[in-house]
């Protein structure tokens, strides 16, 4: 096993080498304090602060003043939620709409916000992983204060109709939040046409450092701060910032701004390919997701009458890099929460694998993919007793 | 995550398939946890397991516990398999992660009930198996 | 001005060259995700992260099981406090005991507090900055469910009785958080003989990178989480992990552990020869905080007759960094709320000054600032119209 | 944060001092705010500036604001000099940060309390301070 394929940049990316340039001296050269204005050291962090923000807020036609750097894109998504809903707290607006699909940072923030009086409406979506307009307008109350569906699925790669959605979301007077973490940085997002009010970022999905994070808020909108403190971030984000790795943040969305759409061509074109060689050299698999509405660098295909972790332990053995479901519920024994809404039923679930491209992939390496994956594949389903859907469907 | 005697088992999974005309066979879990296995056994005059295969549906510690507890019980008397327990199963393979004991316990079921089906056939009473109903030992996934 | 000095280690420090030799691989080789275990790669991250856990655990004498990395000190202390706060939600309890010479971290997320029902008691200090625990016990209600003391304060230096007041809360059965992100790393913390059930730590102030903290809490200690999603950090801090800046915490903490003894000797004898050279050689000079009970590298002084930034910026110029109230607040045109605190006048107050040293710090450097600060008051003072403490106090 | 022309000032600031048996003298701010600017004016018998110093207990650039304000008013007559405003000040200095506009306005202050003490000790009306109250002109800052 020489071969290393990493398939798995849904769940991390590795850093780009100019990103780890651009931060490097801010770790033991430029290590003010940016809150320091009044010696070099301190300006000089504060400027680079300053620089991040702006590659930001251009890259998604926002004003400077419109980002807010968190530790993450579930920092961001915590915000957005409890920041609204406690800004509304005893004033009679209280209700969430949201999707089933989300994640995690989503949906367990709209749990726990339950005890504060906070309902949340659940969307369903197709099979294919879309919200039906329809069903959102019509969830639509009048204490509805947020709605909050993400920009494409970290699962299934699929992509919502986010302009749609936003514009009812205006027309009601309701604000309107996009978990954008996995679409930020590969997908050309301008808030103002999309009417969004909240968008959450995560720099370590598009090969900038773990632990730090974007998020947009338009001006005017009523949102409590979530970390309380000092006077950092304008006063709305307390703590003082992670300079190093806002710089990365910075650095790496500046990378991806620069060839955007001739990535997601390429990238496109490689989905594509590793689409139709699963299909064409496996049997009973299923694409999950959209077929063309989905982010350029996601494949998730169910393999029946097999189970997902055992073909990521053989795809590690054979130097690939995958997941089954999301990378935080790897581990959990319940099937993806996502897969369960497109209407997959257990069993098929189970045996779901998500491969995510990177630029550094070849046609190479997704041809070598398909051949592992057939030989695996076939190695497991010699092993199990279920043969066929009616096995699979058992209980 | 595994020990290297789960994969150990896991890459080279000993006695995979099946045994037509099985004189034992037993099948535990369900596609909805994720885990199925089912044990035949070949089982002689003298009450000893010949021959033992399995199949398995599930992850890789699934497939090592099958895979050991197989080999843990061939060539045993059906008297001594229907001691093996899911306690002596994790402890061969090195250890499970804590997430991951249920798949001892499967086996361990999947080796009882394929001894149970035995018994029935051939109207028999194994120690140990007096009152056991296989559907007792169906685990409940939570959904 | 070739002469760098810089004087600021409260506001942060610099990372230490073997902290980021620690972190160097984690950007770009060993990028998985943590949640990731199905896959050398992640496994890898994990281990990272556990082993960093190990040194944190250690070094205060908890269990591994008892720390988790947040963003930093503040999400720490947003943390404890709105942790238990809202883990009594609606349940009778709803009274924090603090005092008025906390950061803002605490202050700020106690005022936030109020819309929730939560009423809190600030204690007073004496002159040297100490709570009097007499009045803690008074202040003690049915009602009160959280004591949250600093260690020691970011701006004076003064360290509290910890040991006291751990006593007193467990007599009361009430729970006991230290904000200990100035001490940690300085001084030796033992949370299981002190009593503290729950404690806030940062790495930036220890020579790791910034935007990585540390949370103690007790096992079996009532809070709810703060931030939602997926399952990391054993399901209590959702968000991926910034696994390179646990590392450099880790590393930093490893190193601060070794030779901590002779580090705070070494900074006491360096910070006497400080506080001496300033008194010998300036008059009208007020030492804030206390004589003895003060961390090993804080130095602050009130300069009579002249204002806080002016000194600074003239400092600056002679290549010396240091700060005037905190780092936080500098910038602002209050003077700090923990010198009011004291009993300082806000004219005095005005003209306050903190040194924090760090082991790269000589005796000739400490000369130097000496020097430096006896030219650059003199030049204030003759410029100043206030000419002694009747005109000081004046409104 | 400051501008070069604010630094310059800072580093060296013009009419640093007193004149002792000044014609008019003015002190505006208190120690609690932080600031505190005290102007003294020579001033000759065609009304003329001939002379002016400063005191300040304050920022980098509440003394810059002085000091450029002393420039921007010696030589000129005392009808030219109550002109002076706080704008034209933070414009002579290529502007200041937000939060310190205040200094400005001090330093304007400052230069009219003086005027305004010329005129009382001389039983002159200043066009521009017919009214003008220097108990009214306090900034009061927030404690
Ligand atoms: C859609 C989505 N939202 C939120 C997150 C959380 O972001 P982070 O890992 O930066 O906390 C992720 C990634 O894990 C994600 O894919
Ligand atoms: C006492 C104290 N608490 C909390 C903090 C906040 O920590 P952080 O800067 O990591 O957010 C600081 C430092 O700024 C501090 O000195």
């Amino acid at each position: 096993m020489s071969k290393k394929l990493y398939l798995d940049n849904a769940a991390t990316t590795r850093v780009k080498r100019e990103v780890l340039d651009e931060m490097r001296q801010y770790f033991d050269e430029l290590y003010g304090n940016p809150s320091s204005q009044l010696y070099e050291l301190g300006r000089k962090s504060k400027q680079a602060i300053e620089k991040a923000r702006k590659t930001l807020a251009d890259f998604i036609n926002a004003d400077e003043k419109e980002i807010y750097f968190t530790a993450g894109g579930t920092e961001s998504d915590n915000w957005a939620l409890k920041g609204v809903a406690f800004a509304n707290f005893n004033k009679g607006k209280n209700h969430i709409i949201t999707t089933k699909i989300e994640h995690h940072a989503i949906l367990h923030t709209c749990e726990y916000l339950e005890k504060f009086g906070v309902e949340t409406t659940y969307l369903d979506v197709d099979r294919y992983g879309l919200v039906d307009l329809e069903q959102l307008k019509e969830s639509i109350r009048p204490e509805t204060m947020l709605i909050s569906v993400m920009y494409a699925n970290n699962e299934i790669g699929t992509i919502q109709p986010i302009e749609e959605i936003g514009k009812i979301a205006k027309e009601h007077g309701i604000l309107f939040h996009v978990d954008a973490v996995q679409a930020f940085g590969s997908i050309r997002i301008d808030v103002n046409k999309l009417n969004i009010d909240l968008m959450s970022m995560s720099a370590h999905k598009l090969g900038g450092p773990k632990g730090i994070g974007g998020m947009y808020i338009r001006k005017g909108t009523r949102i409590d701060n979530f970390i309380h403190g000092g006077g950092q971030e304008r006063g709305r984000r307390a703590g003082t910032e992670g300079v190093q790795n806002i710089v990365g943040f910075g650095k790496a969305v500046e990378i991806a701004s620069r060839n955007l759409d001739e990535r997601a061509e390429r990238l496109t074109a490689l989905r594509n390919r590793l689409v139709e060689g699963i299909k064409n050299n496996i049997p009973d698999v299923v694409l999950n997701g959209h077929p063309t509405r989905r982010l350029p660098n996601n494949v998730n295909f169910s393999f029946k009458y097999v189970e997902g972790e055992s073909i990521l332990l053989l795809l590690d053995m054979e130097g690939i890099s995958a997941s089954s479901g999301s990378a935080c519920t790897s581990g959990s024994l319940d099937p993806s929460h996502v897969l369960l809404a497109t209407g997959l039923d257990h069993g098929t679930a189970h045996g779901s694998i998500r491969f995510t491209l990177s630029e550094e992939i070849t046609e190479e390496d997704i041809d070598y993919t398909v051949e592992t994956m057939k030989n695996i594949i076939a190695k497991l389903r010699a092993m199990s007793p279920i043969k066929n859907d009616e096995d699979l469907k058992k209980n | 995550m595994y020990s290297e005697i789960v994969m150990d088992h896991f890459r080279n999974p000993r006695n995979v398939g099946r045994i037509e005309n099985a004189d034992g066979v037993g099948q535990v879990g369900n596609p909805k946890c994720g885990d199925i296995m089912k044990i035949y056994l070949k089982i002689n005059k003298d009450e000893i397991i010949e021959d033992v295969k399995f199949e398995t549906f599930g992850c890789g510690s699934a497939i090592a516990s099958s895979s050991i507890a197989t080999e843990m019980i061939k060539g045993k008397s059906i008297h001594e398999a229907v001691g093996l327990s899911n306690k002596a199963v994790v402890e061969a393979l090195g250890g499970l992660p804590p997430v991951k004991i249920h798949c001892s316990v499967l086996a361990e079921q999947a080796v009882k009930s394929a001894l149970y089906d035995y018994a029935q056939k051939n109207n028999k009473v194994i120690k140990g198996l007096e009152n056991y109903k296989p559907e007792d030992d169906e685990i409940h996934c939570q959904h």
